[in-house]
C-alpha cells in the first residue's frame, strides 16, 4: 500500500473504556517497553531451564533451551521460507478470473457497515472500496 | 432336392428381403408402404405354409377324411391381415397429411426441410 | 420419540423455516440445538432407531463416547453460530444451516455406512448454499467447485461401501482398516473431506467465499465429521500419521503470506486438522482422546476466530489484512475475543488448545514417532505465527488503516464472549473436557516441565516475530492471490489444451497445423456428433433405421448360429 | 362374482370407453368418460395386484374356453405391477391432458383424441395381461396404431413425419415379433405362454426356435427403443402433444420391456436366453453403449423434450443392462427402475408440458430465470431431475443403488462403474438446465414475456401427485423393492 491514508482525526474521548486501555499500543515507547518485558521473560524462561529438570521423552528434548531454540529458529525459518514462497506463487487478484472471490469487493447487501466517525472516514473509505 | 422342395419358404424369404430392400432403398413414402406391404405379406405366407399338411385336405369334419390341414394359422393370419390393412390405412392417411404440409412425399426432401426447421 | 432424534429434529425444523416469520426463524435456529442436545443426551449408549430400509438394517443413532463428544460439540457449535447469525434474515441460509448441522450430527451418529453416506452427501449439498448465499458470480463459481469435490467424496464413499459390502457382506461402520480396494476408496472419500494434502484446496477456496455467518458454520462441521469418520474407521492406520504431519506443516507457509484473513484461518484449520489426523494415525487410547479433545477445542476457537474476523468483515466490508489495522480503537470487544481465540489456537497455558494439543504430542512421542513429534512442535510455532499473531496483529493493531468501524453488533459480541469464556474455561478446568473423552483419561497437562517448555517455545517464537518485524524481514501484507493446488484445475487444466497445441506447434513446425487441427477437432468432435444434427442425435430417416435393424438382425443371427 | 372377472374388466372397460367417446363427440364429456373408465381401471388393477399377492397367480380363460384352445389371461405379480403402473400413469396424464389438449389439439377432434387414448391404453393393458403369445402381437398393434394417431395430433408438422417413421419402425418390429411367434408355433405347436414354456425345452435344438428367438430379440428391441434401434423415439417424443409424450414415456417402452422379460425369462428361461443363446453378448453391449452415449448426447440437446427423450433411451439402457445380469437382484433392479423411471420421466415431461403451455416452446437456451416466473413447475423439474440423476432420497437412488449392487454381486464391476460414469453425465444435463432456469438471469436484450404465470392447477396437481409418489417411494424404498423382488422371483421361477 503506497498511498497510506492520512491519519484520521480521532476524538479519543469517544472510545469505549475498554478501547482506551489499549491506546498505549499507538505509542512507540510503550511498545519498546513491551519488547523489553518479553526479552526479560524469555531470559527467565531460558535460565529456568537450567534450574528445573524437565522430563524428556524424545531424544534431544532434555537439552536446556531446546524449546527456546526450536521456537525461535522454526518461527524465523517459517516466515522467511514463506517469504520466498510468495515470490513463486503470488499473482494479482484477477489471476483466475476478473470475477473471482479474491478480486471482488464484499457485496454490501446484507452487510451492516457502520462507521464510528462518519465525518472524515466515509469519503475516504468509499474511494478505497471502489479502487 | 430338399432345397427345391421347400420352395414355399424360398418365396417367403425372397418376398421378405424384397420388402426390406424397398424400405431401405426407396425414399418415396408410398413405395415404402408398398415395401412394408410386401414384407408383411411374406409373413402371411409363412404362417399359411406352416398350416399345410402333406396330403391333407380342408379341415372340414366329414366321413373318410383322416388328414387335414391345421386351421389355426389361417385364423391367426386373418387377424394379422386385418392389422396390416389398418396399418396401411393409417399410413396412407398420414402420407396425405404429410403431402399437404410438406408438398412432397420424398423422405430425403422432407428431411432437408425438417433440418432447416431444427436449426432455426 | 424417533422424530426427536437429533438429526431428524434439525431436518424437521428446516422444513418449518419457509413458513415462519423472521424473528421466529432466528429463535428456532437457536432452540433446535438446545433440544437436539437434550435429545442426544437422553439416549443411552448403544444402537437406537434401527430401521430396515433398502433391504438393510440402517442404524440412525449409534451412541458411544466417541460419537457423543462429537454430537455435543456439534450441537454447541450450531447454538453459537445461531446466536452469531441472529441478524440474518435469509431463509436459504437458515435452512441450509439447519440441514447442514443436522446432517453432520446425523453423520457422527450413523451406525452403518449407508446412513453415513446419506448424511455425507446431505452435508455437501446443504453447505454449498451457505456459499451461494453471497449471491455473486464468484461465489457461485466457487460453490460449484466446492460442490463437485464434495460430491466426488460422496461418490467415492458410495463406491467404496459397495465394494466393501461385496467383500464382507457387512455395512457396519466400525473399524475398517486399509485392507481392500473398497476400504481404500472409503479412505480417500474421507480424506477429501478431511482436506488431506493435495485434496485440501476446496477448503481454502470456498470458506472465504461464504457469507459472514456461513463461514462460521462451515468451519465447524464438514472437516470434523471427516475426522470422526477417520477415527471410527481407520484408527491406528500408520499412513495417517505422516499425512497428518504434512498437513500440519505445509499450510503454515501459505497462511503466512495469505492476505485474506478468512483464508488464513482456512489454512490454519487445515493445519489443526493435521494434529487430529496424527492422533487418529497413532491410534492409542491417549491419541484418540487427544483427537477428540482437539476437535472439541478446535471447533470452539476456530469458530471464535472466524466470528471475530467475520465481525470485522461485517463492519468494514473487507477481510484483507492489507486493508485493515488499528481497529482495536473502535472494536475492542471483538479484539479481546480474537486474542482469546489466538491464544487458544497457539496453545498458551490456561487456554483450551494447550490441554488438547499436548495429548496428541505426548501420544506421538510416547509411541516413538520422534520425527513426527518434532514436526508437530515446529508446526506449533507456526500456528503462533499465522493464527496467534498475524490475525489479531494485522487486524487490530499494526499500521492504522484509518477505518473506524463501530463495534460488532450485540448478538455477535454475545456469541463471541460465550465462545471465548468456553475456551478459557476448558483451558483452566480441563477435567470437564476430559470427562467427555472416549477413553479414561489419566493425564495432567499442567506439569511444571510441560508449562515451561510450551512457554519457552511460544515466547521465543514471539521474540523471533519482534526480531523479524524490527529488521523488516517479516513479509508485508500484500493484495494478491497465492497459487495452490487448485491451480491445477482452475488454470492448468483449462489452459492445457492450447498449451499443448502451442508446444507441438513451436517444436514441430511442419506438424503445426495438423496438430492444432487434431486437438481442436477432437474436442469439437465429441460435441459435434452429439449436437442436434450430429450423427448420434440425427433425425433418423426410415431408410437408415431399417438398415440398422437389418444389420442388427444379422449380428444376432451370427451370434445365435455360431 | 365380480372379483373373478377382474382380468377381463381390465381390458373391457377402456375398450368400451373408446367407441363411447366416438359416439358422444363432445370434448368435455369424452374426457369425463375416459377419466371415469381410467379410474375404474386403476382401481381394478389395484385389486388385481392385491389378489395376486394374497392368492397367487390368476389364470382367466377368456370366454370360458380353457387354456390350450382359448385365449388365457395370466396375471402374476410382474404383470399386476405393469397393469397398475400403466393404468395409473395413464390416469394421471389424462387429468393433465385436459387443459393442454384444449390448447394444442384442433377443436372438434378432441373426441378422436380421447378415443385413441383409450384404445392405446387397452392395447398396453392387453399386452401386459395376456397369456397368449399371438394375442401379444394383436394388442401390440392395437396400442401402436392408436399411438400413431396420438402422435399425429402434435401441433408441429414434424409430428406427422415422426408418426410415419414410428409407424414403419413399429410395423417392422411387430412383424419381426410375428415371425418369431410363427416359428415358435411351428416348432412347438403352442401359442399359450405356459404351454410354450413347457414345450420349448424339448424343442430347444430345433433351428426354428433359434430363429424365433433372434426375430423376437430384434422386434422387442425396436419396440422398447434399445440403443441402436431407438431412432424413432426422439422425434416422436419431441413433436407429439406433450400429454401424449408424458403418457408414452411412462408406459409404452416399459410395456415392451415387460414383454421382453416375459419372453426371455418366463418362456425361454434365463438358462436358454443367457446361457445357450448368449443374449448378453448382443444385449449388454447395446445397453451399456446406449446409456453412456445417449446420456452424452442428451447433454448437447437444445430442446428440452429431445434431451429427455435421449435420457429415456439411456434409462432403458440401465433397465436392459439390469436384465442382462439374469439374477434375482438384477431383475429386481430392472423392474424397480421400470416403475421408478416411469414415474419420474412422466413427471419430467409434465413439467416440460407446463413450460411449453406457458412459454410456447422448450428451447433450453431461452428458459433463463424461469424459476422466478414458474417456481412450482421448475421445482417439480428439479425434484424429478434429481431423481433422474439418482440423488439419495429420490427413487432414482433406489434404482441405481440396486443396479450397482446387483452388478457387483454378479461380479461385473465395469457395469457398475459405467453406470456411475453415465450418472455423471446425467448430473451435467440436468444441472445445465437447472442452472439456466434457476441461476441465469434474464438477458436484457430479450423482451420480458408479459403475463407469464405459473401453470394452471389442472396441470400442476397431477404432476405433484407423481412427484409425491416418487418421493414416497424414494424414502421408503422397501415398498417397491419388495414387490419388485416378488415379481423377479415369479419370473425366474417360471410358470407353475
Amino acid at each position: 500500500m503506497t498511498d497510506k491514508p492520512a491519519k484520521p482525526i480521532d476524538d479519543k474521548q469517544e472510545y469505549t473504556p475498554l478501547a482506551k486501555r489499549f491506546l498505549w499500543a499507538d505509542s512507540s515507547s510503550a511498545v519498546e517497553r513491551v519488547i523489553f518485558y518479553l526479552s526479560v521473560t524469555c531470559t527467565v524462561l531460558f535460565v529456568l531451564d537450567f534450574i528445573i529438570h524437565r522430563h524428556a521423552y524424545a531424544p534431544g528434548e532434555g537439552i536446556p533451551g531446546f524449546y527456546a531454540v526450536v521456537g525461535f529458529v522454526a518461527f524465523t525459518l517459517i516466515v522467511l521460507g514463506a517469504k520466498q514462497l510468495r515470490r513463486v506463487i503470488l499473482r494479482n487478484e484477477h489471476y483466475y478470473s476478473p470475477f473471482s472471490v479474491d478480486a471482488e469487493n464484499y457485496p454490501d447487501a446484507g452487510l451492516d457497515k457502520q462507521q464510528y466517525q462518519s465525518s472524515v472516514d466515509d469519503t475516504h473509505d468509499v474511494k478505497r472500496e471502489g479502487g | 432336392m430338399q432345397v427345391l422342395g421347400l420352395y414355399n419358404y424360398w418365396v417367403v424369404i425372397i418376398l421378405m428381403m424384397a420388402g426390406l430392400y424397398i424400405l431401405i432403398a426407396r425414399y418415396n413414402l408410398i413405395k415404402k408402404m408398398i415395401g412394408l406391404g410386401v414384407f408383411q405379406t411374406s409373413i402371411f405366407y409363412l404362417y399359411i405354409t406352416m398350416g399345410k399338411v402333406q396330403g391333407g385336405t380342408a379341415p372340414i369334419l366329414a366321413d373318410g377324411i383322416e388328414q387335414y390341414s391345421n386351421p389355426l394359422p389361417h385364423v391367426l393370419i386373418l387377424t394379422a391381415i386385418v392389422v396390416g390393412v389398418a396399418t396401411t390405412a393409417v399410413a396412407l392417411a398420414l402420407i396425405v397429411r404429410i403431402y399437404e404440409e410438406f408438398d412432397t412425399i420424398e423422405e430425403d426432401e422432407i428431411k432437408a426441410i425438417e433440418s432447416a426447421e431444427q436449426d432455426s | 420419540m424417533s422424530l426427536l432424534a437429533p438429526p431428524f429434529l434439525y431436518l424437521l425444523a428446516a422444513v418449518l423455516i419457509p413458513v415462519l416469520g423472521s424473528r421466529s426463524r432466528a429463535l428456532l435456529l437457536l432452540l433446535v440445538p438446545v433440544f437436539g442436545l437434550i435429545s442426544l443426551l437422553s439416549y443411552g449408549y448403544g444402537n437406537h432407531l434401527v430401521i430396515p430400509m433398502l433391504g438393510f438394517e440402517l442404524t440412525f443413532v449409534r451412541l458411544d463416547k466417541l460419537s457423543q463428544i462429537f454430537g455435543i460439540i456439534f450441537s454447541i457449535a450450531a447454538f453459537l453460530a445461531a446466536i452469531y447469525a441472529w441478524h440474518v434474515d435469509d431463509k436459504i441460509q437458515q435452512m441450509a444451516t439447519l440441514v447442514y448441522a443436522g446432517s453432520a450430527i446425523g453423520g457422527v451418529l450413523a451406525g452403518d455406512l449407508i446412513t453415513l453416506f446419506l448424511y455425507w452427501e446431505a452435508t455437501a449439498v446443504a453447505s454449498v448454499f451457505l456459499i451461494w448465499a453471497r449471491r455473486t458470480p464468484a461465489s457461485y463459481a466457487t460453490g460449484m467447485r466446492y460442490l463437485i469435490i464434495q460430491v466426488l467424496s460422496g461418490v467415492l464413499l458410495l463406491a467404496g461401501l459397495l465394494l466393501h459390502y461385496n467383500d464382507t457382506g457387512s455395512i457396519a461402520f466400525d473399524h475398517l482398516g486399509l485392507v481392500s480396494l473398497g476400504t481404500w476408496l472409503i479412505f480417500i472419500g474421507f480424506g477429501i473431506k478431511c482436506a488431506f494434502p493435495l485434496m485440501h484446496n476446496w477448503l481454502q477456496d470456498s470458506y472465504p467465499a461464504a457469507t459472514v455467518t456461513g463461514t462460521v458454520v462451515l468451519s465447524a462441521f464438514t472437516t470434523k465429521m471427516a475426522v470422526y469418520a477417520l477415527a471410527r474407521g481407520y484408527a491406528g492406520t500408520e499412513i495417517l500419521i505422516y499425512i497428518g504431519a504434512i498437513m500440519t506443516l505445509f499450510p503454515i507457509f501459505f497462511a503466512e503470506i495469505e492476505n485474506d484473513l478468512r483464508r488464513v484461518l482456512a489454512y490454519s484449520l487445515n493445519n489443526q486438522l493435521g494434529f487430529m489426523v496424527v492422533g487418529v494415525g497413532v491410534g492409542t487410547e491417549m491419541a484418540l482422546n487427544g483427537t477428540a479433545a482437539h476437535a472439541f477445542c478446535h471447533i470452539l476457537y476456530k469458530a471464535l476466530l472466524f466470528m471475530s474476523v467475520g465481525a470485522v468483515l461485517y463492519r468494514t466490508g473487507t477481510s484483507k489484512a492489507s486493508e485493515l489495522g488499528g481497529l482495536y480503537k473502535t472494536m475492542p470487544v471483538t479484539m479481546v475475543c480474537c486474542l482469546v481465540g489466538a491464544a487458544s489456537i497457539s496453545a498458551f497455558p490456561l487456554f483450551s488448545g494447550f490441554v488438547s494439543k499436548s495429548l496428541i504430542l505426548d501420544a506421538s512421542v510416547s509411541n516413538g514417532y520422534y520425527i513426527v513429534w518434532f514436526a508437530l512442535v515446529v508446526a506449533s510455532a507456526g500456528v503462533l505465527s499465522h493464527s496467534g499473531i498475524k490475525i489479531p496483529y494485522f487486524t487490530f493493531f499494526a499500521h492504522d488503516s484509518g477505518k473506524r468501524p463501530a463495534e460488532a453488533p450485540m448478538h455477535m459480541r454475545i456469541a463471541m464472549i460465550i465462545t471465548a469464556v468456553l475456551c478459557v474455561f476448558i483451558g483452566v478446568f480441563p477435567g470437564a473436557l476430559y470427562a467427555l473423552l472416549p477413553f479414561e483419561v489419566d493425564y495432567k497437562p499442567y506439569t511444571v516441565s510441560h508449562v515451561l517448555s510450551q512457554m519457552q517455545l511460544l515466547c521465543f517464537a514471539l521474540l523471533a516475530f519482534v526480531f523479524l518485524m524490527r529488521n523488516g524481514l517479516h513479509p508485508p501484507e500484500e493484495r494478491g492471490v497465492n497459487l495452490d493446488s487448485d491451480w491445477v484445475y482452475r488454470k492448468l487444466a483449462p489452459g492445457l489444451m492450447p498449451a499443448i497445441v502451442n508446444a507441438i506447434a513451436s517444436t514441430v513446425t511442419s506438424a503445426q497445423s495438423s496438430a492444432k487441427d487434431a486437438v481442436v477437432s477432437f474436442t469439437r468432435r465429441v460435441a459435434g456428433i452429439s449436437r442436434p444434427g450430429g450423427i448420434l442425435s440425427v433425425n433418423w430417416g426410415v431408410n437408415s433405421m431399417v438398415l440398422i435393424v437389418t444389420v442388427m438382425m444379422l449380428i444376432v443371427l451370427l451370434f445365435n448360429f455360431s | 362374482m365380480i372379483a373373478d372377472q377382474l382380468p377381463a374388466l381390465q381390458i373391457v372397460i377402456p375398450m368400451l370407453a373408446a367407441p363411447l367417446c366416438v359416439l358422444v363427440k363432445r370434448s368435455n364429456a369424452c374426457w369425463a368418460i375416459a377419466l371415469v373408465a381410467n379410474v375404474l381401471v386403476v382401481i381394478n388393477a389395484f385389486a388385481l395386484l392385491h389378489q395376486v399377492r394374497t392368492d397367487g397367480v390368476i389364470r382367466y380363460a377368456l370366454g370360458g374356453w380353457a387354456a390350450p384352445t382359448g385365449i388365457e389371461y395370466y396375471v402374476d405379480t410382474m404383470n399386476a405391477i405393469m397393469l397398475l403402473l400403466v393404468s395409473f400413469i395413464s390416469c394421471v396424464t389424462l387429468v393433465f391432458a385436459y387443459t393442454s389438449v384444449k390448447k394444442t389439439v384442433v377443436t372438434g377432434k378432441h373426441y378422436l383424441f380421447y378415443a385413441a387414448w383409450m384404445l392405446c391404453l387397452t392395447g398396453l393393458l392387453g399386452i401386459s395381461i395376456t397369456g397368449d403369445a399371438f394375442n401379444v402381437f394383436v394388442f401390440l398393434e392395437i396400442s401402436s396404431l392408436a399411438t400413431y394417431m396420438l402422435l399425429a395430433f402434435g401441433s408441429d408438422r414434424r409430428a406427422l413425419t415422426a408418426s410415419f417413421r414410428y409407424l414403419i419402425m413399429g410395423s417392422v418390429g411387430a412383424s419381426f415379433i410375428l415371425i418369431g411367434i410363427g416359428f415358435l408355433y411351428a416348432a412347438t405347436g403352442a401359442l399359450n405362454m405356459v404351454d410354450l414354456a413347457q414345450r420349448i425345452p424339448d424343442a430347444e435344438s430345433q433351428r426354428a426356435v433359434l430363429v424365433a428367438f433372434s426375430f423376437l430379440t430384434i422386434g422387442l428391441m425396436i419396440k422398447a427403443a434399445v440403443f441402436p434401434l431407438h431412432g424413432w423415439l426422439a422425434n416422436a417424443y419431441q413433436h407429439a402433444p406433450i400429454a401424449v409424450t408424458a403418457f408414452l414415456a411412462g408406459t409404452a417402452t416399459k410395456v415392451s420391456l415387460y414383454v421382453l422379460l416375459r419372453f426371455f425369462f418366463s418362456i425361454f428361461g434365463p438358462n436358454y436366453s443367457f446361457g445357450a443363446m448368449l443374449l448378453n453378448v448382443v444385449l449388454l453391449p447395446a445397453a451399456i453403449v446406449g446409456f453412456l452415449l445417449l446420456s452424452l448426447v442428451a447433454i448437447f440437446q437444445t430442446d428440452l423434450r429431445r434431451m429427455l427423450a435421449y435420457s429415456s433411451v439411456a434409462q432403458i439402457g440401465y433397465i436392459v443392462a439390469a436384465f442382462c445380469l439374469a439374477t434375482q437382484s438384477g431383475l429386481t433392479a430392472g423392474i424397480v427402475h421400470i416403475i421408478n423411471h416411469g414415474i419420474i420421466k412422466t413427471a419430467l415431461f409434465m413439467s416440460v408440458g407446463c413450460i411449453i403451455y406457458r412459454v410456447g416452446h422448450a428451447h433450453i437456451g431461452s428458459l433463463d430465470n424461469l424459476m422466478k416466473k414458474m417456481p412450482l413447475t421448475v421445482t417439480a423439474f428439479i425434484i424429478s431431475g434429481l431423481g433422474l440423476i439418482g440423488v439419495p432420497l429420490t427413487v432414482g437412488f433406489i434404482s441405481k443403488f440396486s443396479l450397482i449392487g446387483a452388478s457387483l454381486e454378479r461380479g461385473w464391476w465395469m457395469v457398475g462403474a459405467l453406470v456411475l460414469v453415465s450418472s455423471l453425465f446425467a448430473i451435467v444435463y440436468v444441472g445445465r438446465v437447472v442452472e439456466i432456469m434457476v441461476f441465469r438471469s434474464s438477458r436484457t436484450d430479450t423482451p420480458e414475456p408479459t403475463g407469464m404465470r405459473e401453470a394452471p392447477m389442472s396441470m400442476l396437481v397431477p404432476m405433484y401427485v407423481l412427484i409425491g409418489i416418487s418421493l414416497w417411494f424414494g424414502i421408503s424404498g422397501s415398498t417397491t423393492l419388495s414387490v419388485a423382488s416378488e415379481a423377479a422371483a415369479a419370473l425366474l421361477g417360471g410358470y407353475q
